[in-house]
């Protein structure tokens, strides 16, 4: 008997949403081990079925960036999690060779152009790179993932203004986790009226509840259909923040009611519930996947504190194209000007 | 006396100065309820209130472009950048506005602002997040350029931009912020001016800022190994205090510039040429320049570490300045 | 007998219509004399009414920036003619004493913060003073004068939100004459409601006709009591740039008829008209006024041709508080370097 | 051969790199209909078309920032910021993203693109038109920096940016867009090598872009005087070519660097430390730095005049250089 098509759908998309989920818990237990490089990490728990939901209805070829929260969707994207993991980790075994961290992961491969580190830095690659897709005829869209941070940030307009000015195949997905930093939404815009501002622009613009992965995911498909066509759209998606905003962070700020509450908005709940419920798995056999996921994320944990450090000289490395260029190390100029050979 | 923190001591110079002078207003991301991503303005939104602690949204550019204008009409607004790699997106206002405005206008006004921001390594912050761009602002005329190193400077300096009549941009280090120290609030501590921290008659170490600590170890090392270190820490890039440097320069005949920021066209190549300008007839030796690599910071500890210079460096280095 | 208000307000604005033109028409001798500092000159004919009708409804104490084509903002403020064409001539008697010129005429007595070259760089200034006029509760209002061109600058959404967020009592002005350069409006910009855009960053927006210099009036006036009350407000003023872009343009880039019909938007003929038609002057009194004006303007022209340059010594004042620092000169740094005597 | 404008030679390399190498794309402020603000681009719509030369909005940032992801997915963007001076609207998409995209990415791609743009003074632009920024440039890692002071150099600097896997900065002056030369369309040219423009035995003057011309005049003049003086153009600053340089001082013993960026922490800085680093035992006097002054641009012509270095004041100093 051949499965309903939705039941395959949800399954899968359970399992991504889990996937996400038990990464980020792997790596806050990186973290905690003071096995991350650096502090700077930023958990995407609460915020899973945006990330799922619109890399569900994006295809191969096409292009994205991520703000600083990015893990979820470059696993979503298919990323192998032990790649990142190292990456986070600061190893060499990492998709950036322990040069990048978990706010500068790329992959040029499945179309990462970057997570960034800048609020809104990212946005306007994608603008560059719809304009690529839409010289080269590829059918190919472009994607930038950011936060709500950054629609305070003036290159964002300027960004949709050119985009569809050009009429490009760009996306703007603003994951709304009510939060940048500690400051909650309303206290950084006078307006919640993004989807409007977007219109402005020349975007088509949509809301949709983030805790409803087949929401997020059948509009982002609409979407992307005519993003392809040289429609760029805008699309808010709503969560909730659970964690603090970096790893340290214990959100003070933050009402415990309020906290209490938004973490019930708990895409991956809802999904469970949603296939217990339809009967398309019983309890234990979502425990199963659980815990299969669980393995797999620890693998990536294990794989990532294995690996090893780059070695100390690869901090040339790739200042320049290597064919024509290469920095010289400070030491190199000293020794040259005190005459003493290289050494 | 107590032991202060850097970062206590950069909250009492604003708190200070808050409380006599009401035109005093701070505005920045998360500088109020969040206290400062580095918690320097902790509790000042308790004992000043939202009107004068202003959280804003993450707009770097309109942050500065706003302190200009109420500098202009009669606010001392402090402008906070979370990161100095955000002053990228500022540079207009500070840049073509800020430093610009007393001069195109013909000396009608000044614009009596304090920009604070954070650089530097130590962190893992990768390549936008741990940078020194110093250099860029000593480069622009009309920028004055704060970057203490010690508990009782970052209080003085601080409380002493806030009483200039012309931008500062007052630039702490993320790693210095738990730094403790001796608060001395009577210190007399002129405007411009270096400070020798330790004499020494073999080699002349000029730097600022974290770096300072850093030679300040290396010269207590090599003393041991007879080796004398003179250290002087310039505080202020601009004015700069290239007398006490030639000085000792010209007694000593070896100079070392060290600072954290990329080597080429960094502040140290200024440092270097003025030394060569001032103190030509009594070097024996040209000035070593011990900067940060020319590379993006990397994310890896080890890494980072590798990019800018360490205590080691400091000492193998001055070691070979003078031939030992 | 008393004259009928409405009569009094429109002689007093023609007179300042007239006077922009004027005033703009001698610099454009000037400059073909030789005698602007630069070829960077933007003339504002055309755009007289925007200028006039806003200024009408400020008052003093508010305070305002312009952008690169603002010599009729400024006179229309109350300027002194002759210290503005001496500064655009570079002149010492200027009012920035040579230094700034054309795109960089201030000053503070008048609350003039500023013209500035970088389109969109006075934007945020008047987010800052309004924040100062906030805080003293003093009734001030501060208005900002840019260009259509600068609708696609992000420092001007980021400006927006700001003000309205703290409430503050700002005013944006957006003087259209339809060109940024050699682009026409519709090239820029992918959607043309730039009031909509307003209203979704908080403010509240209106366009008017800008060759109605009445109706220019009454809206600002009408904007500016709810700015005064902490409503920040968008007016777009609708006009056309007569000339080219800088002096030296010809706008081959225009349509022919475009740039006939659009140089019959003149609001200065339109007031005429509706001024003898009232009978609130004959032909020949507004030809006196004309007159006038003229000869204030040569005056004016005269006094910047009979100004002295500055001298070569004041590049150094001024870079900073003259009490506190001061340049020294790159020969002063040479002579020291080469140990010869200063001089 | 029939002369040429610096100006036909820039539009002669893009329109040649256009024809040949499909990817390539032109957007900016004005570059289409307007034919660029200095006219480099005059004509080549007609050619090349919409799509392919892109007329944009007055929005540096996203210029700057769609040229990155342009770059990144397969074309090669040339971006034309109207002044350098606007750069500061763009520094993050230059500075953070740019020029360490390759880096931070471990190596994975690079973003093949130029960013053109003109400095300088010498039309009463005053303080936001006028400026010369390239030290920032200089002081980023990651960037190829171009400064091109002839016709022919103008050609095949452009042209070899074109081809190169990395941002390259390639900045013009606005005083030179109508000097006249023959190109040497042959002439063999290879990236980051100076060029010795002038050969002389009394002292080596330092300079690149407009600052060449000066350099030339000068030396000229004083050659009539007896002054033999050896003058380097270094054409780009990004590689720099510090071989030639300190080949010429070590013979010559004295060496001026003449540049028209402000003076502090400028590119005169780091070629004033480099030559005291690579041929400090040769020096007789030390390096000399005319630059531009430490102040902003004014903008009467007479003031703008005084700013920065002239010929005249290029003789004089080399006359007190040499002790004449
Ligand atoms: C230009 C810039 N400004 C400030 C920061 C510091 N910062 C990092 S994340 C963050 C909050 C961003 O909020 P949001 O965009 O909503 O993303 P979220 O963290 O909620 O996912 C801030 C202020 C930064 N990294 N870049
Ligand atoms: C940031 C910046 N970009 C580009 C320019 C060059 N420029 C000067 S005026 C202008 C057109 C401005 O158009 P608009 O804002 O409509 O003003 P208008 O000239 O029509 O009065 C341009 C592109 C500049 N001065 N500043
Ligand atoms: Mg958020
Ligand atoms: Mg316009």
């Amino acid at each position: 008997m051949i499965d309903h098509p939705e039941k395959q759908q949800a399954l899968r998309f359970f399992r991504q949403l889990v996937r996400v989920r038990t990464f980020e818990e792997r790596v806050s237990e990186l973290f905690v081990q003071g096995g991350t490089a650096g502090s700077m990490l930023h958990l995407s728990i609460g915020e899973e079925a945006g990330a799922v939901g619109v890399m569900g209805a994006m295809r191969e070829g096409d292009g994205f960036t991520t703000h600083h929260r990015g893990h979820g969707i470059f696993l979503a994207r298919g990323a192998d999690p032990k790649r990142m993991m190292a990456e986070i980790a600061g190893k060499s075994s990492g998709y950036c060779r322990g040069k990048g961290g978990s706010m500068h992961i790329a992959d040029m491969g499945l179309g990462h152009l970057g997570a960034n580190a800048i609020v809104g830095g990212g946005i306007s690659h994608v603008v560059g790179a719809g304009l690529t897709y839409q010289m080269k005829h590829n059918g190919n869209a472009a994607i930038a993932f950011f936060g709500d941070g950054a629609m305070q940030q003036g290159i964002l307009y300027e960004s949709m203004n050119l985009s569809a000015l050009w009429k490009l195949p760009v996306m703007f997905v603003c994951i709304n986790n009510e939060y940048g930093m500690g400051t909650r939404l309303d206290r950084a815009s006078a307006t919640l009226e993004f989807e409007r501002r977007a219109e402005t622009f020349g975007l088509r613009a949509a809301e949709v509840d983030g805790t409803d992965v087949f929401e997020v995911y059948n509009r982002s498909r609409n979407m992307l259909e005519d993003v392809r066509k040289g429609q760029p759209a805008f699309l808010k998606v709503n969560s909730y923040r659970f964690h603090g905003h970096a790893r340290m962070d214990k959100s003070p700020y933050r009402d415990q009611d309020e906290e209490r509450e938004g973490r019930k908005k708990d895409a991956i709940a809802f999904l469970r519930q949603h296939i217990v419920e339809e009967g398309w798995y019983q309890e234990s056999e979502c425990d199963e996947l659980v815990e299969e996921v669980k393995q797999e994320m620890d693998e990536a944990l294990k794989y990532a504190q294995q690996s090893s450090n780059p070695s100390p000289e690869e901090i040339y490395d790739d200042v320049f194209d290597p064919e024509t260029d290469n920095p010289v190390s400070v030491d190199f100029r000293i020794r040259q000007a005190l005459h003493y050979s290289q050494g | 006396m107590a032991e202060t923190t850097y970062r206590e001591a950069l909250r009492l110079a604003l708190t200070e100065s808050m409380r006599s002078d009401p035109s005093i207003i701070i505005l920045g991301e998360e500088v109020g309820k969040y206290g400062g991503a580095y918690g320097v303005t902790k509790g000042m939104l308790e004992e000043f209130g939202d009107a004068r602690i202003r959280d804003t949204p993450i707009s770097e550019e309109v942050i500065v472009g706003a302190a200009v204008g109420a500098a202009m009409t009669g606010l001392r607004p402090v402008a906070e950048l979370m990161y100095i790699d955000f002053v990228t997106l500022a540079m207009d206002q500070l840049v073509n506005q800020a430093a610009k405005i007393r001069y195109m206008f013909g000396g009608q006004i000044g614009v009596p602002m304090v920009l604070r921001s954070q650089g530097g390594t130590g962190r893992s912050g990768a390549a936008q997040h741990s940078q020194s761009l110093e250099a860029w602002m000593m480069h622009t005329p009309g920028l004055h350029l704060a970057m203490p190193s010690t508990v009782t400077d970052a209080y003085h300096l601080l409380k002493h931009s806030l009483t200039l009549n012309d931008p500062v941009v007052f630039l702490e280090h993320k790693g210095l912020y738990t730094l403790k120290g001796t608060l001395e609030p009577d210190k007399a501590l002129p405007w411009g001016k270096a400070e020798v921290r330790r004499q020494g008659g073999d080699c002349t170490l000029v730097s600022y800022s974290r770096m300072i600590h850093l030679c300040m170890d290396a010269a207590e090392t090599l003393s041991k190994e007879g080796i004398s270190v003179e250290v002087i820490d310039l505080r202020t890039l601009h004015p700069l205090d290239m007398q006490t440097v030639s000085e000792s320069v010209s007694r000593t005949g070896r100079a070392m510039v060290v600072t954290e920021d990329c080597l080429t066209a960094g502040v140290s190549a200024e440092l270097s040429a003025r030394i060569m300008e001032e103190a030509f007839d009594f070097l024996e030796e040209p000035v070593v320049r011990l900067s940060g690599e020319d590379i993006p910071i990397p994310v890896s500890p080890q890494l980072e570490q590798g990019s800018v210079p360490g205590v080691e460096r400091i000492m193998s280095t001055v070691k070979m300045l003078l031939r030992r």
